[in-house]
């Protein structure tokens, strides 16, 4: 099976072949042999010219989607791509624009608004204040600019991922 | 002895309160939030009872739903834990009043001690030494303004009924005052329903020493040594150590003797800590603060000198005598704890709450690790995102970071971010290692981790790790694909019986 | 210091060496049979290399393969750990050709306690008294009938190369004698290579206590005190506990200069541990036999004397003088030791391999558990049944075995029966809450238990507690039954959409 | 729902009705009010009138099956019987006859057998040894008879549930 593989800014093309709890992969040029041993609950131990990689995959491994993959401590998020699973795949590019979004990095409540629609903002100065496991997290603005949409009130809750301003 | 105990609080310090029953065979009865119904402290008791919404002033902080879970229950005393209303004399007042014993001090010592402005009169009665600053809670901005002005910049801004670190902020100039006097007054009025605030001069590069103190009901006072808690992170401790790496025999008698002067002063009973600001330059010590309940850091104490503070809380409410005195308490070997918080270190700390879909716990020599959650539980938004504490002993404080570097490295979990990576980074600095520790630390951490290409203790990221990483995800694709197909196959071909035998039924008639 | 560890063995052991490797920043080499793929032991090395099959005396037992497995990874030097060759002269004579380093004692040393008559003869002449016995091995079952007829019964057959029960038994009368001496001529063959067998008398209601001693290789011999390992089933110690219940200071002086004498007559180098039997009649100990590796209840010395002895070991074999001297030995506190075993306590305690379905481990104060397997983990047929040493401390036994009733309670294993309950019912035992401990403590222990109603500590059969299970099973069996009819349900239909479909596109040409 | 529950030799009626995390039960006219949490893996935490009761059902839940359930750190087996799936079950009725078995109770090898077919054999006599995890473990007759069939030979690798001999 070929796949395309995305860590980070890093992009590589893998080859896997499995025969019996063997492994056998190719990552641009370079060889590995493996003994696997899955034990389930996304657990593979990976055992390379007698180097062990406990290895553990979490959630499902689909195309397209970011995995997350620990190894030993460390933790990389990976997107697999597997051509044969490509046509109707969009790249998911940035936006183009120049505007920078502030997002609530989990679920909270709006405790306070420090700006208004408008207001001139340098980089680092507080926009809103969110409040979430009883601590208060000030959102700050990543660049100097002006405040071009709010999208929440005080009080307000707030899911993960929602955008709460905009900074253009 | 009580037969049975209600506990009222949550998470870890639910469950280490739950094990000190057991110890005692006394009954222990849990309360719970409708977001805690299934929780591990209530599968670990023998009885529990809803007490509320998630929110906690309408469950763990509702004095009259926990009064009436304790009647319900037949339980003879109330055990507060850490946080919520352990700190609360009215509570403890209530629970008098409801003819039930409050584990703890006497309202009359939390009142005093509760608010930092009468505790610091108490210090300076009693003869300890204080940090300069209020006395007076500050009735506003400009109040607070002009106190500033008369002690000069860096100042601390205080929630009289605080801890951990809420309702605190750290002021370097006029400027900032105005914003952070608000948000300690809301953090504060949260927190703990009380929106006082005061002001204190900041002691420069301070290290934060308390001392474990432990009176009975019969006026004996001992003290249990001190424990380090210099690694801060916004005003909250995340690393203690017992006994502090100056390990000076000399300086913990007067610390000790300084904290038994203000126990004494208020009658204490139980266990109580008192908090010290201390300098290195000037080898002084300033009272800050005395904790009037069980720290969330007692472990290291038990582990360097071998006594159940949480089994002598309740012991000591139930009448007994303390069941050791000054003499015989030892301090053997070192112990460290790190507070393993549901956050994302790699994104300023922000809460990562979710739900723990893998959980490996370390084990071994010289590990104790105090869990509040299971492997499936939920990490809610709606509580302190601590999930458990990870302490290590060893015979001396370099063994004990060499065991808590491999607990650390034991350790999983899986589903939400940790700071686990964080403390992994600490115990291999070689600050930390020289047991160079101020309230700064952290900050002058960040700055040294920042200047590193990777991660102390981690491959770099273009190591053949990053290979077996890609080889893992693309083996879990493969293998999910060969499952998908197996199952379709199947279905697929019994589709078209399906069809086929259903083609000719419909034929046959026509 | 090594860089590089390999340790030749398995399960909860080789796991204990793997962090002892850890908190020495020494890279840990684990090896695995085809049954072991994939264990605990593997996933925590960094490294591990494959030595054969399943059965043991063609993987762990294979002296080629382990030292081939060295050699490929670049190990400096072996941990044995116990069981398998820990104790063989010749494996430890074949690592040392290779140029490696044997983590124990010389392999002369080895020899000489290998063999319980010739280590008899050595504790006679170092002056240390022994059990009347025999100091050459049987040839026949008829010089064991004429020896024990000499001495009288009843008697002790014992494996010379034996450890652990295997190899031993207790024969009562002759009749019993030749079944006996054929079992146990066998047992020892399949677990030694080595039939050897010979006979002593018995002593009647002895303690098993032994003495930990620890040398370098600079001549220094210290001892660590004693372990009570009365608590026996088939020979095999399943409690164990530091200090021993009799707790009587001189006593642990004298046994432990007797044990150091040992040590000193075979110039050992290591961990060792001097076994005696000891009289409560008369105070008298025998020398039994000397084990020369780490002991498996080696944890609960390491808790009370806060001595990392796998830690010591190592640092020993790099040639490192001991890290303390015997007047730094200090005894703080009472272990208890339980091991756990899958084996049906309901059944005989026949083994019960399988997979572990579900696994929850005890934690909270004083509680150490070392495990060999994780939560899906298979336990299979080839290896000694045992998963776990559940280990806790507490100031005296009484807290000790408060705990660790606790921490019985606490732990769950699903999927395979283990040893569990029965150390839930032992730790309520008024014998062994008393202390009163001799080898024939769980014979006494199982009559006292059958001429009870219910175990102690469970509800009687007839409880609400029998309601509760059946409406569990009650609610699993619903809610299965729902999840089937909700999947039956759309599969129903799509089935019939498909039908219609394919019998519309049957018809269209026709 | 109705159900037969059987644990031992006891036998009751069970009905149980399920609303949002509530459930009523009667059992052989005992009646419970319930609050149910579900936990995943077979985990059921119970409440009862403020009393906790954790439980873990192993396996699969089937009518006619033994299911394990385990309440604090008892377990209980317990056999449940749905009357609507009844029609082909068959009660597992004991063998009428006089002999007794000899199970191996694990797989193991058999490494000696101490009689013969016809041997007479007093209650407590060694039949054969079975090593198991290095253990020897001696099966024994559990009556006075002779022995009808032996059905191993030494050397023979069994399973667990096997019958290895026959005792009249």
């Amino acid at each position: 099976m070929k796949l395309e593989a995305v860590i980070g800014e890093h992009q590589s093309e893998i080859e896997i072949r499995e025969d019996s709890g063997r492994v056998w992969a190719e990552i641009d040029g370079r060889h590995y042999e493996l003994d696997v041993h899955e034990s389930g609950a996304g657990g593979y131990l990976l055992i390379s010219d007698g180097q062990v990689f406990e290895c553990r995959v979490e959630g499902r491994a689909e195309s397209g989607k970011q995995i997350e993959v620990v190894v030993g401590t460390r933790r990389y998020s990976i997107t697999l791509t597997d051509p044969r699973k490509l046509k109707s795949a969009t790249s998911a590019s940035a936006h183009g624009d120049n505007a920078a979004r502030i997002v609530a990095p989990m679920p909270g409540k709006v405790v306070r608004i420090m700006v208004e629609v408008g207001t001139e903002v340098a980089a680092g100065d507080g926009i809103l204040v969110v409040e979430a496991m009883k601590m208060q997290n000030e959102m700050k603005s990543p660049k100097v600019g002006k405040v071009l949409a709010l999208n929440v009130e005080p009080g307000a809750t707030v899911n993960g991922g929602d955008v709460l301003a905009v900074i253009e | 002895m009580f037969r049975k105990i209600l506990i009222a609080n949550r998470g870890e310090i639910a469950a280490r309160v739950i094990r000190a029953c057991r110890d005692l065979r006394v009954a222990p009865v849990a309360v719970f939030s409708t977001a805690d119904a299934g929780a591990l402290h209530v599968r670990m008791a023998d009885d529990a009872y809803a007490i509320g919404p998630a929110p906690s002033n309408q469950s763990y902080l509702n004095i009259d739903a926990l009064l009436s879970a304790a009647k319900q229950s037949g339980a003879e005393a109330i055990h507060p834990g850490y946080g919520f209303l352990a700190e609360n004399a009215e509570f403890a007042r209530a629970v008098n009043a409801a003819g039930l014993t409050f584990i703890g001090p006497s309202p009359e010592a939390m009142d005093i001690m509760g608010s930092k402005t009468s505790a610091r009169r108490a210090a300076i009665e009693a003869g300890v030494p204080v940090v300069p600053g209020t006395t007076e809670t500050l009735q506003s901005y400009e109040a607070a303004r002009e106190t500033a002005n008369k002690f000069g910049y860096p100042v601390m801004l205080k929630a009289a009924a605080g801890g951990g670190g809420k309702g605190m902020r750290q002021v370097a100039q006029e400027g900032e005052l105005r914003s952070a006097f608000e948000a300690a007054q809301s953090e504060a009025a949260a927190a703990f329903a009380n929106a006082e605030i005061y002001l204190e001069k900041l002691v420069e590069r301070p290290r934060h020493i308390e001392i474990q103190i432990f009176s009975d009901s019969h006026g004996n006072h001992v003290h249990l040594g001190e424990r380090e808690c210099s690694i801060q992170r916004r005003h909250q401790k995340v690393i203690e150590e017992c006994p502090s790496p100056i390990n000076d025999l000399s300086l913990r008698e007067r610390m000790g003797a300084a904290a038994i002067k203000i126990a004494q002063k208020v009658n204490y009973i139980g266990a109580g800590t008192v908090e010290f600001l201390f300098s290195d330059a000037t080898r002084e010590f300033y009272f800050l603060e005395m904790n009037t309940r069980l720290q969330v850091e007692h472990p290291v104490t038990e582990l360097v000198t071998g006594i159940d503070l949480v089994r002598e809380q309740i012991t000591v409410a139930a009448g007994d005598r303390l069941s050791f005195d000054q003499s015989e308490v030892h301090w053997r070997g070192h112990a460290i704890e790190c507070r393993v918080y549901a956050e994302d270190p790699a994104n300023n700390f922000l809460p990562s709450p979710g739900q723990i879909t893998f959980l490996r716990r370390p084990a071994g020599p010289g590990v104790r690790d105090d869990g509040g959650v299971s492997e499936g539980d939920e990490v809610s938004i709606y509580y302190d995102p601590m999930i458990s504490k990870l302490a290590v002993w060893g015979r001396s404080r370099a063994e004990a970071i060499e065991r808590l570097t491999r607990a650390l490295d034991e350790y999983a979990v899986g589903g939400i971010e940790t700071t686990l990576p964080f403390f992994r980074e600490i115990v291999r600095d070689e600050e930390f290692l020289a047991g160079h520790l101020d309230t700064g630390f952290i900050a002058r951490f960040n700055e040294r981790r920042e200047a590193r290409p990777h991660p102390v203790g981690e491959a770099p990221a273009s190591s053949p790790q990053q290979d077996i990483a890609s080889i893992a995800a693309a083996l879990a694709y493969a293998r999910a694909q060969r499952r998908v197909s197996a199952n379709d196959a199947p279905a697929q071909q019994s589709r078209w019986k399906v069809a086929g035998r259903m083609a000719r039924l419909s034929r046959e008639p026509g």
